[in-house]
């Protein structure tokens, strides 16, 4: 095919090369600046009390970030499409919950389908999310506000409001089945079916159809509609998946925690909504990585930490944690502020 | 007759039989089923109908809404387990100025009540944990304290009289650091306890105080293989930590029995709607309730002895 | 040419939103190898139309037929798999990612992937830009462009796949003359291919520049269809707005020495503009041209406080202004008529009459700080009537006017203002040809009540016809003007090719 | 010609039609639950249990509305209610302590809790404004900075006590209706009338609609922004006074179940996230129709469970009601038109071309730096 014109259609500068690598360490969703802090948080650990960084340390974060990471990663969908979700944590309790009763009622017992119900449960929950948001297009916040209420009243009111001490024996068994030891502390096998999920929810984020859609809607509805998405069934799918995510953390909680308690989760969301957006999704939609979640999760988790490694009496750990959350969100918001440039108009000299 | 869960609020009194509402910290839960169990006994051998109620979670302010509600209903007392007895002085006002018997539990110090029914004296019992502890220890080590949250009074008292009977009594024990709170989460008391043996290696002992903590802790324990040189004592329920006094990651729990507590709190009420008076000494019929004892400096105030310590030896005395 | 077999064919076709009927029963047709011009005031339903064709939205009644074929409920894959794409009037891009998959994104629904791959991504994209000879990097991210090239990706999307009719909704607003050449040349290569081409636009040069047949749009119902050679200039926008128009030079009278009203000296700002000086007098309307990311709105916005000024002063009437931030443009009397209306100039969801006074809100608050009602209320019914503003009623949203009535709000807002000085960015994009004439007469009244006016625009003939003087721009310096006789088209358009 | 001021009105009479319905919610809920237990409903006692809850998490919606309306949200109005309740309790307990005479010691027990309130407010105006960090994500941080310094200054334990003068009001009732609920009216309209007919109120709402044309009009973003978070703040101290009034004492962990619930109760009042939108009388009814069903789903010997859901359902039910309304109307006009060959499926309507995507239209369009 023979072209018409070879002049240039814009007559832009390229972008200067320090600024490209500038943008590259960045990352996409500003998880270099995150790594940074992180980096930055170990000096001052490694500084103040030296002694705190060991393996066990590692462990223990591991241990303590894994629930909040799996909780995080259907939220993280919701809220690169846009939306934002304060029912995760009822639909993630009631599905450990649940399964859990059920089976200490039917008497069965088993290691591997209990999470797989419990995701189908909490998949079934976040149809009332995708039924309000998808259909009646709610707004996001308010539909899980309502269904927040509703999950959690129905479990305590209908499912049942008492503590189970045990679990089912095979269920515990993964609860204290250790793959290797960090240090003094034990890694458990749920380690990893989180980063599993992790790595596929990357792939689905970054390399399929529907990852991209779920960037595309959070970031116009209106055009995602115009070049052929059906912007309801991309929601409808993001929720109950989502719902399905939750369900699986639900369990992950009641199986680490070798307990089953209705009341535990539902208050966290907070926690885990900071952690996702401190890892570069902003609310405002179409922004957000697995890669950065994690690195949210991961400062937190080292914050809680390290305060009664540190020393810290008590009474000051929240207002340490608030100080972090807010300087981790502010950071997260200057940069992607400053990430908005004019292009130089004026000619040199 | 009664139910747990707080399902018959208002479920109509047999005519002239007399109404009583026991207002609870949370709606279920083991703790407060437990005492519905104790209600529904004691309703069946008096003349009284007893219900239970709770707001949604254990907030001060739900529990304030729902006595607000209650009061319109006119039941002829109330017996009430405060979230926080500051909180609900004004609305138990308002319920004794529409003639309402009040009675509560856990709540030493309230002004606007007939009587507060302690199974015990609350510094007194955190005294006997640390004396468990130091027993335990044989006086020698570091240990911590876990509260369900630092803004539950009683057990801030508890952690205050284990802290005070150390010093007075074991000068080998020591605490390393303020109270430590677990948000009443069993998780957190769990994460909690691994960052205290990893940073102070040597501690030897824990005490709980909110029901889930001892659970954690002793969680902690098993996976880290401390269970031998560490000792954990608690307040609990052997439902709560009934296999791990089993397998020693804890060591005692010590409570009392929500269902006499909830008794000697219908019993009091009965005692002051029948035109009785409280005093030392009196016999409220319930096991461990038999001769209070009550406080010089606050006349509305009355102790039990009904504390109970429960080990893997005689935990199954103690169904809930 | 007529020889070419139907491409689409619109029968009947029926909308209405609510109460508005946007179109009542309308017929158009375009034959393989054609280019449709479709022409009509702001309003009279061609984006509806579009709209409906690709399957945004739902007709009411009326019967489609694409290639031949009857189609019942179109959905936007079904009208893509038929060969439909459409460039929309408000692109419709993603802003959060990159051009190549902005570009690819119809490929990509289109076959229906699972899985997408970053490179396929790429190549799609890249051949579709050199196809078109354009210059875009792929990977930049789409919300970082200029609007220019925002435009550009949302015709190589258009492209990207095979495509059989293909709709383009005023897609030439934010082009240089030079992207619209390469734009009409790409036009001529799919029209040799066969491909049937629906254009829109309120540029008539345009219109006769391409088009080989012009339906004409009024209200939702088509008053004229022919072939472009039976249409000429007067006579096209006749059709349109049903009553004759003129764009002559008609100047508003100009005091002998006119004080200056705006004075700006040596005005930089870091990458943007340098040097930048002129003088406008009050009751002088002054012109402001330059290609689009010339630095032409940045003045403007400089000038307004939206922007940093980095050198150089500003005056109003004599006094320097310290322009900080676009209140201190406020208090020396600028004001600003911002270049995307929907965005920056009208506040949608609002009423009309809060629009109206969203600027001069100190003006109507009592000593007390309660607004006053009646004061509020008169100033309304007098802007509406002063601009002859068409509403149903104050309480209404703007989102209900049209175009060019929006922009009369937005006008009517910074005339409360009563300002010195009035800046305008392309107030006329997008506005039909009616409303064009009213705005320009409202500019020379004003100008004659002693105001000093900016006028950035793309039009030339609409500069011509208003301005007294014209200045130019270029990559951020000044770059001569011409004044008085001077000003005509061909010398206004001569110094910008330069 | 009808003028902007009622037209502002009308903003709210967009949502009109939705006070309205929540008019005749209320009325609903006030007669279902009469006719089920008339004695004990309709008793002054339970008016006044009624009217004595909903001030302070009224209050808390208001505060959360008015954030609303500039498209922000402001999460940490429990913490700050309790840093003011612990304020005022401090003060009085200090100052009794040392002898100061009580009505100089209400007064400035009052004044510097406001003070608390609006520093607080101005905080979180400086992380909003200043800093550029959204609304959400800011009173999240903020939230827990409050409470944690309320935890970090009192131990964790509560503050009992006040000057017998603020304790007088938290227990006085005007005709069977406590002294405080009449004071929540009284800020309401204040908050209503700041809101409708004041400068500031219609620069916020122009705000919340468009902050790209907001900038272009020269309504200035930070202090419009500052202004509504210091108001925030206050209200939320006011709140917190109530709640101190109520209780006769202050503690760092009271009233954590609230923020949800005042999210929910200004959505419900009409309230929308996005902005733009004035919806302070509705916030109130909104506070009422839930006090209401609480008030008698308890009377009923529910468990509080069941209002947990019912709230839920009450939430999506009135915004369900609503889409499907405004469906039924265009189909019924349609067909009365006769202007549709077939009714529209359900499934198949447009994505709402709302504010919603204009928003966010108007975000992507806006690259400018200052
Ligand atoms: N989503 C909608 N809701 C309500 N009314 C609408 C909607 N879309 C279009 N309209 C109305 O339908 C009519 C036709 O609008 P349309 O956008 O098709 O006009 P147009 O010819 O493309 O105008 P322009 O030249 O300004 O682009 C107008 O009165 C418009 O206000
Ligand atoms: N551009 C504006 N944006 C927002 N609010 C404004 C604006 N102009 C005025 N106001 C409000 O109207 C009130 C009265 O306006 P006035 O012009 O007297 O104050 P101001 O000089 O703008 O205030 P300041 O002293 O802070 O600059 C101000 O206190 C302010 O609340
Ligand atoms: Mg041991
Ligand atoms: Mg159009």
């Amino acid at each position: 095919m023979t072209t018409t014109t070879t002049r240039p259609a814009t007559t832009r500068p390229a972008p200067s090369p320090s600024r490209t690598w500038a943008r590259r360490l960045r990352g996409p969703h500003n998880e270099g600046v995150l790594l940074g802090v992180i980096v930055l948080l170990l000096a001052v650990i490694l500084v103040v009390e030296p002694g705190t960084l060991t393996w066990t340390f590692a462990g223990d974060i591991l241990r303590s970030g894994i629930v909040t990471l799996a909780l995080s990663l259907g939220l993280l969908l919701i809220i690169i499409s846009g939306g934002m979700d304060v029912s995760f944590t009822a639909i993630a309790i009631f599905s450990g919950y649940s399964t859990v009763k059920l089976m200490n009622e039917l008497g069965i017992d088993g290691a591997v389908w209990p999470f797989l119900l419990a995701s189908v449960i909490g998949c079934a929950l976040g149809s009332l999310n995708a039924v309000l948001v998808a259909r009646y297009r709610m707004e996001t916040l308010v539909a899980s506000l309502g269904t927040q209420v509703i999950i959690r009243g129905v479990l305590l009111a209908f499912v049942g409001s008492t503590y189970l001490a045990s679990l089912p024996s095979q269920l515990d068994a993964v609860g204290s089945a250790t793959i290797f030891h960090l240090g003094g502390s034990a890694v458990n096998v749920l380690v990893l079916p989180v980063i599993a999920l992790c790595v596929a929810l990357a792939f689905v984020l970054k390399r399929t159809s529907f990852g991209r859609s779920v960037y595309a809607v959070g970031g116009d509805k209106e055009s995602a509609r115009r070049v052929g998405l059906r912007v309801s069934l991309v929601q409808t799918r993001i929720y109950l998946f989502a719902g399905l995510l939750a369900g699986f953390a639900g369990m992950v909680h009641v199986v680490l925690s070798r307990h089953a308690s209705p009341f535990e989760i539902v208050g966290m969301e907070l926690n885990v909504i900071a952690a996702v957006v401190i890892g570069g999704a902003l609310d405002t939609g179409g922004r957000g990585s697995v890669q950065g979640t994690v690195l949210g999760v991961l400062l937190i988790s080292l914050v809680q930490n390290s305060l009664v490694r540190l020393g810290i009496s008590s009474y000051w750990h929240m207002l340490i944690v608030g100080v972090v959350i807010l300087v981790g969100v502010a950071i997260q918001a200057r940069s992607s502020a400053r990430g908005q440039h004019r292009a130089r108009i004026l000619e040199e000299g | 007759g009664s139910t747990g869960g707080g399902d018959d609020t208002a479920s109509p009194a047999a005519d002239g039989e007399r109404r009583i509402v026991n207002v609870v910290k949370l709606a279920g839960g083991d703790w407060f089923n437990r005492m519905a169990v104790g209600n529904d006994e004691y309703a069946a051998e008096h003349e009284v109908t007893v219900s239970q109620t709770a707001g949604d979670d254990s907030s001060e302010e739900k529990q304030i809404a729902v006595l607000n509600d209650l009061i319109p209903q006119r039941p002829a007392a109330l017996t009430v387990v405060p979230n926080s007895p500051e909180s609900l002085e004004a609305v138990l006002g308002r319920a004794q100025d529409a003639g309402i018997v009040v009675i509560t539990h856990e709540a030493p110090g309230i002004q606007n009540a007939e009587a507060n029914i302690e199974a015990f004296v609350n510094a007194d019992y955190g005294a006997h944990q640390m004396d468990l502890l130091a027993e335990c220890m044989d006086g020698e080590g570091s240990y911590a304290h876990f509260v369900g949250s630092l803004t539950v009074a009683s057990h801030n008292v508890w952690a205050d009289g284990a802290l005070a009977q150390a010093e007075a009594e074991y000068p080998g024990v020591t605490r390393v650091a303020d109270a430590i709170s677990s948000e009443e989460d069993q998780e957190v008391a769990y994460q909690r306890t691994k960052e205290l043996l990893a940073t102070y290696p040597d501690i030897r002992g824990f005490i709980g105080a909110a029901s889930t903590d001892v659970a954690g802790i002793g969680r902690a324990i098993e996976e880290a293989g401390r269970e031998a040189d560490t000792c954990v004592v608690g307040t609990s329920t052997p439902a709560i930590v009934g296999n791990q006094l089993e397998s020693g990651s804890v060591d005692v729990i010590t409570g009392w029995d929500p269902a006499l507590a909830g008794q000697a709190m219908l019993a009091a009420a009965e005692v002051v709607l029948d035109g009785g008076e409280l005093t030392e000494g009196t016999d409220l019929g319930v096991p461990g309730y038999e001769s209070l004892r009550q406080d010089p400096e606050v006349p509305n105030s009355f102790f039990g002895d009904a504390w109970i310590d429960i080990t893997n030896d005689n935990q199954a005395d103690y169904p809930f | 040419m007529n020889e070419q077999p139907l491409a689409l064919r619109a029968r009947g076709v029926r909308k209405s939103y609510g109460g508005v009927h946007a179109l009542k029963g309308v017929d158009v047709e375009v034959r393989a190898g054609e280019v449709l011009c479709l022409a009509g005031a702001n309003g009279s339903g061609k984006s509806t139309l579009i709209k409906i064709i690709a399957g945004v939205e739902t007709p009411d009644g009326g019967e489609i037929e694409i290639g031949g074929e009857s189609v019942g409920r179109l959905s936007v894959t079904d009208a893509v798999d038929r060969g439909v794409q459409v460039i929309f009037q408000d692109m419709s891009l993603f802003p959060n990612l990159t051009v190549a998959e902005n570009i690819a994104m119809s490929a990509r629904i289109s076959r229906g992937r699972k899985i997408v791959s970053h490179r396929e991504a790429r190549e799609v994209a890249g051949a579709v830009v050199e196809r078109l000879g354009l210059h875009l990097d792929l990977d930049a991210e789409v919300g970082e462009l200029p609007i220019s090239d925002r435009q550009l990706v949302a015709i190589c999307r258009a492209l990207a796949l095979d495509v059989k009719v293909l709709f383009m909704d005023e897609p030439t607003t934010a082009l240089t003359w030079r992207e619209v050449d390469t734009l009409f040349a790409v036009v001529n290569q799919l029209k040799a291919q066969g491909v049937a081409i629906v254009f829109v636009s309120h540029k008539t040069e345009e219109v006769f520049g391409i088009s080989d047949r012009i339906t004409v749009l009024r209200n939702g119902e088509v008053v004229a269809d022919d072939v472009s050679s039976a249409f000429d200039h007067d006579s096209l926008v006749e059709a349109l707005l049903g009553y004759r128009a003129t764009e002559d030079r008609v100047l508003s009278t100009l005091p002998e020495h006119p004080a200056p009203a705006l004075q700006v000296e040596e005005l930089s700002s870091t990458d943007l503009f340098a040097d930048v000086s002129f003088e406008i007098g009050k009751g002088e309307i002054v012109g402001l041209a330059g290609l689009l990311g010339s630095g032409r709105a940045e003045v403007a916005e400089a000038v307004f406080g939206r922007l940093p000024i980095t050198g150089g002063t500003v005056r109003v009437d004599g006094q320097a202004v310290d322009v900080r931030g676009v209140k201190d443009a406020l208090a020396a009397g600028i004001a600003y008529v911002p270049e995307d209306r929907l965005t920056q100039g009208v506040f949608l969801e609002q009423s009309i009459g809060t629009n109206l006074v969203a600027a001069s809100l100190d003006d109507v608050t009592r000593t007390g700080g309660l607004l006053d009602g009646k004061r509020i209320e008169e100033r309304v019914s007098s802007a509406i009537d002063e601009l002859s503003i068409k509403i149903g009623s104050a309480d209404d949203p703007v989102s209900t006017l049209s175009g060019g009535n929006q922009q009369r709000v937005v006008l009517g807002k910074w005339l409360a203002t009563k300002p010195q000085v009035l800046i305008l960015n392309g107030p006329t994009v997008g506005v039909d040809a009616g409303s064009k004439a009213a705005i320009m007469q409202i500019l020379r009244r004003q100008a004659e009540a002693g105001m000093g006016v900016l006028l950035i625009s793309d039009d030339v003939p609409e500069l011509v016809s208003v301005c007294h003087r014209v200045l130019f721009i270029r990559r951020g310096r000044m770059h001569g003007e011409v004044a008085g006789d001077d000003v005509t088209v061909t010398s206004v358009r001569e110094r910008l090719e330069t | 010609m009808a003028a902007p001021l009622t037209s502002i009105r009308a903003r709210l009479a967009g949502s009109n039609t939705h006070t309205l319905g929540l008019v005749a919610l209320a009325l609903a809920v006030a007669v279902l639950f009469s006719a089920l237990n008339p004695a004990v409903y309709t008793s002054s006692l339970n008016i006044e249990s009624i009217t004595l809850s909903i001030p302070e998490i009224g209050l808390m919606a208001l505060a959360i509305s008015i954030a609303m309306t500039t498209s922000g949200i402001d999460l940490s109005i429990v913490s700050v209610a309790n840093l003011s309740a612990l304020t005022a309790a401090y003060v009085s307990v200090q100052g009794m302590e040392a002898g100061m005479s009580t009505p100089v010691l209400t007064l400035l027990a009052v004044v510097l809790a406001l003070v608390v309130g609006m520093v607080c407010g101005a905080i979180n105006a400086v992380v909003v404004a200043v800093v550029g960090v959204a609304p959400i994500l800011a009173t999240l941080a903020t939230q827990m900075i409050f409470a944690g310094a309320a935890i970090a200054f009192t131990r964790g334990e509560p503050i009992y006590g006040l000057t017998p003068e603020l304790t007088e009001v938290g227990s006085t009732t005007i005709a069977s209706v406590p002294l405080i609920f009449w004071l929540f009216l009284v800020v309401v309209a204040l908050v209503a009338v700041v809101m409708t007919r004041t400068g500031y109120g219609v620069r916020a709402t122009m705000l919340g609609a468009s902050a790209t044309a907001a900038d272009y009009t020269g309504i200035a973003r930070r202090k419009v922004l500052f202004q509504t978070y210091m108001l925030a703040g206050t209200i939320s101290a006011v709140a917190g006074l109530v709640m101190v009034m109520r209780t006769v004492s202050a503690s760092a962990g009271y009233g954590s179940s609230y923020l949800l619930l005042a999210v929910t109760i200004a959505v419900l009042g009409g309230a929308n996230p996005f902005g733009g939108r004035v919806a302070i009388w509705g916030t109130a009814l909104a506070a009422l129709i839930l006090q209401m069903i609480s008030s008698g789903i308890n009377m009923q010997g529910l468990s509080s469970y069941v209002y947990q859901i019912a709230q839920g359902l009450i939430l999506a039910g009135v915004w369900i009601v609503r889409m499907e309304g405004t469906r039924a109307s265009t189909w019924i006009n349609g067909k009365r038109n006769g202007q549709r060959d077939k009714p529209t499926p359900l499934t198949d309507l447009p994505y709402e071309e709302g504010q919603n995507d204009g928003s966010s239209r108007a975000a992507a369009g806006s690259g400018h730096v200052h």
